[in-house]
């Protein structure tokens, strides 16, 4: 697999398809890859875009207001995470971190399910199988190893039974997470098995208050050439770039060419989480320099520009996005507390009898407070 | 004295840490810049500089291993791992290299290394943010284990444990680097009581109740509440997780034949586990009863809503004070909240 | 049945349970066409072909990683790590990962993983490769911990480790790897002696020996010498070090009244160390003196010349049972070897 | 630093500097930086080559006979750690794996301190102070990260004592190792620091039994780029090729230019140890042609195509060779065992009440069998 050996990592400016006020460039290479996308597709990437932004919005609200512990947001990272989102199929399989809401719900995951850890009444939000997404993994880097093996099992299945379908595995992270070994152990294991697996790595600019410029000296997407994975840098505001390289990377990896990395430059518009302070690590000026590579005003203005963007577009995803708050808010604060015994369920998938006795015991001494 | 946090008096202490001695440098994820998402570290870049401070890059390992290589050219460096359930990629550098260093090398190479870790939960944290690894590090040759509960404690005894020529893991409570006391963070550490003593928070005739870090403030409210009921707790405040301070512990359960340990961790092979064997086989024909333990269950760290049913809180510890006594009438031969 | 070392039992096992589940990979580091450092994978490469029987690039944390993906995708990897010392590397990943992701998914994803670890000493090994490191998984909520002493209990136990949709770190004691007997190798796992069962590998009245792997063969030598001097001892072989069969271990502890309890590793927060704490707990009433640890020393394994002096023998269990039946005029209150 | 950010990797054919009948070929980047290797220097390289190759001979003797547990041997690989050995100043410090008894000789380490650990009577073998060398690291990878905290802390010294020795430190480890993660996170943070840090790694084709390609696809050479260091491919078994890129490495090291990294590409003439029986994955064929490439013979048809091998030193490098022989072996038979409770000995720097009392007790333990 010549292609694999040969990784078109460079250092040049990332791939670009919208230029900052929504101008399209034409690229030979990229242009094949959304030639499909026309303005109704691009409406409802922007309905995406919005609504995801809007449910972002309304987590930080409800965190504010006491309804969740914590909420990491993702503004300034929906173009990202749509643009990969939108790109998989039903059975490709995501491995994420904590901050995907916009990777989650382009998997069909239910925006009350995303509050469900944020709100501290359980450890994970969906059933992984239906969404074909994995429960968010917080230690940093882990979940790259995850996506390769699934990835070497879709492999497996395929050599088994050829009908099985070329899914792909995608592994979510950050720039902090390149410097965690179980990041480039992934990028060994990927090219070692040419695991259908692409990294998808959100350059956001900060690891909570380090800027990536103290993990990295050059730029992420040159660091898989020495893995022997391709990779490609692209602008992560940029929904049409992110779709373009994210399609080319998993076509590839279902055509038998291995493993891809794409590095998403965007930024974190928010703090990391509710619980931080950005203004202790964040020059404004830097922060208003990114407010004018919004991703959502640059979809927008392109749809302008194609003369796709009237009143009703407008309206009807305003409108869509205030019910989907509604309904998010409404099943946040509805959310009932897990009872007191779920914190011995499912610990282990077969009989335990040292923890059954543990449960026996917890059961009755909250049983001795009844009586 | 000045009145101060916990989390101030640590700063404090890392102050005069690096102070007293250039060799000390920290290091971890946020130190710097934002002083630790706890801001522990608050204002210490800026006074002692980039090369003393250092922000690395997020890799615990990395932390970890340079560090090591810091302690072989001759510097003491104190390491930030950002939460309990992030120390563990770091635990081949710390198991493997840190605790066995100064033996492999026949004391040639010391590793005056301090790991701080903000520890254990009941503050309402995500999954990774609310464990007690404790035992792990116990179970480990070579470490020392501490964990303080009080600014006072906090101060002195990471300035001791800096000071150590030896790996201390450094627990520091979560829930209590809010709680306010009087500090002199200028104690001569050589006057202040050893890193490895434990504390008698409270003195008391009828039941000895062991704790440490998070715990010890419940402690001394269950001794408190116990008063009135007649029983009289002697609560006391390990610290020194590795190695236990036994003469201080004996010398109480002598007097009491009466143990409750509590700590927030699981129970299986834990440090409850190992200081109930230690005080079966030291002080057996003075024991009354069974020592109870009153832990968190063998569980991984619920969600925060469900904290509660795992954490030992007052009344688990009065119930654990309740079956030492004899008062409980058990259904099974042992309950185990 | 046919005769055969530990090791070859070993391997039978594993070609059983990839006959009857296609479903099962095995995973490490040099398993492939070598057959693994201790030739327990020998030939397997060669009949279930590369996909199954993976030669991983050299990283811990990264064959844990992959199991776990694979896991998800619905396969049951059998990682090998190469030597106990290995294991620290894939630590992250075995506690944070594999231990939590069944309860962190309310059941929906099985972890059914086992993790092959040639463990502890005896066999003049250099640093890293005679440890005894199972304290750390029992401590850890989520695994289940196993470690067989002979042919039959290690093919079969291999077999249901597998079989089982927990985890389960599945220990191997170096120094019976060339122990041979009697071995049917496709026993019917229902019928077999569940996976979480102790075993009484000789009964006894005055003294319960309790003990795992490597030492069962000592403990036994030292019951029949004991009985030339008319101790009667019965040696419990735990065989799953979490859970602890406690029906067992306590039935037999209220007949005899007095427990021993031998393990390799280092004794601070150990599987002794719960063990005794748990049976003090449920048969304080019966026990006619504090149970005794002899276990290896807290110290980071020695060099292989003195390893003897760090192991558990014939001798130091004697101890310990002359120990708990108060024939050693102690000057202490406890000694400890 | 402009230099640590534009890599000079390549997946190119590794650097020569003497082809496989000892011709010289001429370079321009490296002849300047070996230009004092002289007839008496070369004789040296020769002498040093030829002596650790007859005490690794010895070694594994001895382990043949039963006075050593293990012994590894760096059979075919003396060329590489010969020239790195000689390229180091006493004042550099060394962290490497257990196969580096080329390195350690040229330290000064006494050739029986390499035997202690693997008889059996130590953890280690030397003062690693007094050596300039690190306890050799049996855990894969681990002492790439000790590596760089070592050169931040050179870096720190410098900063507040100017007159501080420009010192490099260097990492040596294996093919292998380079799939670990604290050998990645090594990268990640040296180059984040510009730490004088060399990583020096030995591929020499096989982990154990597997080939270097179940770790990488592409020249583990490449890697480093992705990481911000410049790297070199050298060839392992041309000691002048090893000298000039190892040299150039510590010098932009010294110079303030941050990390380097050098793959020497050589191969493991004997077994992984005397544990490891090779015929089992390894064609005969491949070590006949590797025979062809034997450092020794090469260095010596240099020399001798410079008219400066000849009988006497011949001779009395055979000599000093059975000298040096003899003296490991009575060297290593006199050893004594440890006394039993060194068991207990420096497990602490400080006193711990606890580890004293389980050897009080042991101690009566012991002395209940004299009395
Ligand atoms: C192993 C580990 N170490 C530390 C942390 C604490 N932590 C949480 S998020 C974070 C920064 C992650 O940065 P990045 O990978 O860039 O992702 P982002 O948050 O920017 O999306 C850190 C250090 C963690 N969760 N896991
Ligand atoms: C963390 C760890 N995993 C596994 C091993 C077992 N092991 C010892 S040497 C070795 C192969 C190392 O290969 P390489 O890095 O190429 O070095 P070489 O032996 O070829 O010099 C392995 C797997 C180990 N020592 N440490
Ligand atoms: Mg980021
Ligand atoms: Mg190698």
């Amino acid at each position: 697999m010549p292609d694999a050996a040969k990784p078109d990592a460079t250092t040049q400016d990332p791939v670009r398809l919208l230029d900052e006020h929504g101008a399209r460039t034409a690229s030979d290479r990229y242009d094949p890859l959304i030639a499909d996308l026309d303005d109704h597709a691009l409406a409802g990437l922007y309905e995406d875009m919005v609504l995801i932004r809007r449910i972002d919005a309304e987590g930080m609200a409800l965190q504010r207001q006491g309804e969740l512990a914590l909420w990491p947001p993702l503004l300034g990272q929906e173009a990202a995470q749509i643009g990969l989102g939108r790109a998989l199929r039903s059975d490709d399989f995501v491995f994420s971190s904590y901050r995907e809401h916009g990777v989650a719900y382009c998997r069909g995951v239910a925006p009350v399910d995303l509050l469900r850890v944020w709100r501290g009444v359980s450890v994970s939000g969906w059933d992984p199988f239906e969404a074909g997404m994995a429960s968010p993994q917080v230690i940093i880097g882990a979940q790259a190893l995850h996506a390769t093996g699934y990835a070497m099992g879709i492999q497996n299945d395929r050599e088994r039974d050829p009908a099985t379908p070329d899914s792909v595995a995608v592994a979510c992270f950050g720039d902090g997470a390149m410097s965690e070994g179980d990041v480039n152990e992934a990028m060994v294991f990927a090219a070692t098995y040419q695991a259908p697996v692409v990294f998808f790595c959100q350059n956001n600019q900060y690891a909570i208050s380090e800027p990536v410029s103290l993990q990295t000296r050059v730029p992420l997407a040159d660091r898989p050439a020495g893995f022997g994975i391709p990779s490609a840098r692209v602008d992560g505001n940029d929904v049409l770039a992110v779709t373009a390289v994210v399609r080319e990377a998993l076509e590839r990896a279902r055509g038998g060419g291995g493993p891809g990395f794409i590095e998403a430059v965007t930024y974190r518009m928010g703090p990391h989480t509710t619980a931080d302070d950005p203004t202790r690590y964040r020059d404004p000026a830097e922060l208003e320099l990114w407010s004018a590579r919004d991703p959502i005003q640059r979809l927008r203005a392109h749809l302008e520009s194609r003369g796709a963007f009237g009143p009703e577009l407008e309206e009807s995803v305003a409108a869509r996005a205030d019910q989907v708050a509604a309904e998010l808010r409404a099943g946040c604060i509805a959310m009932p507390d897990p009872d007191a015994l779920e914190v011995f369920a499912d610990v282990y998938a077969e009989p335990h009898a040292e923890l059954d006795r543990q449960r026996a015991d917890y059961a009755r001494y909250l049983g001795g407070f009844v009586s | 004295m000045t009145t101060m946090t916990m989390g101030k008096a640590l700063n404090a202490g890392l102050r005069r840490a690096m102070t007293d001695d250039d060799r000390v440098v920290l290091m971890g994820e946020d130190i710097g810049t934002l002083g630790g998402v706890y801001r522990i570290t608050d204002g210490l870049q800026a006074e002692f500089g980039e090369r003393r401070v250092m922000d690395t890059p997020l890799a615990e390992a990395g932390i970890l291993g340079t560090a090591i290589g810091l302690a072989y050219r001759g510097y003491r460096p104190v390491c930030e791992i950002q939460f309990d359930g992030f120390v563990y990629p770091a635990f081949d550098q710390i198991v493997s290299q840190v605790a066995k260093m100064h033996a492999r090398t026949h004391g040639l190479v010391r590793m005056p290394i301090t790991v701080r870790i903000p520890v254990g939960g009941g503050i309402g944290a995500a999954e990774h943010h609310s464990e007690s690894p404790e035992a792990y590090f116990a179970h480990t040759a070579g470490l020392r284990v501490v964990s303080v509960s009080n600014p006072q404690d906090a101060c002195t005894m990471l300035r001791q444990a800096i000071a150590s020529d030896d790996p201390v893991i450094f627990f520091e409570p979560k829930r209590r680097y809010h709680v306010k006391a009087e500090v002199d963070d200028a104690v001569a550490l050589t006057e202040a009581p050893a890193l490895g003593s434990a504390r008698i928070a409270r003195p008391g005739e009828h039941v000895t109740l062991i704790t440490w870090g998070g715990l010890v403030g419940v402690a001394l409210d269950a001794a408190l509440a116990a008063e009135d009921e007649g029983t009289s707790i002697e609560v006391v405040d390990l610290r020194s997780l590795s190695p236990v301070d036994y003469d201080t512990v004996t010398a109480s359960v002598r007097r009491t034949g009466r143990v409750v340990i509590a700590q927030e961790g699981p129970r299986e092979a834990s440090i409850a586990s190992e200081v109930v064997a230690v005080l079966t086989e030291r002080c057996f024909a003075f024991l009354e009863a069974a020592p109870v333990r009153v832990t968190g269950h063998d569980i991984p760290y619920p969600p925060a809503r469900l904290e509660k049913h795992h954490l030992p809180d007052l009344d688990r510890i009065l119930y654990g004070v309740d079956r030492v006594l004899g008062r409980v009438r058990e259904t099974g031969v042992e309950v185990s909240p």
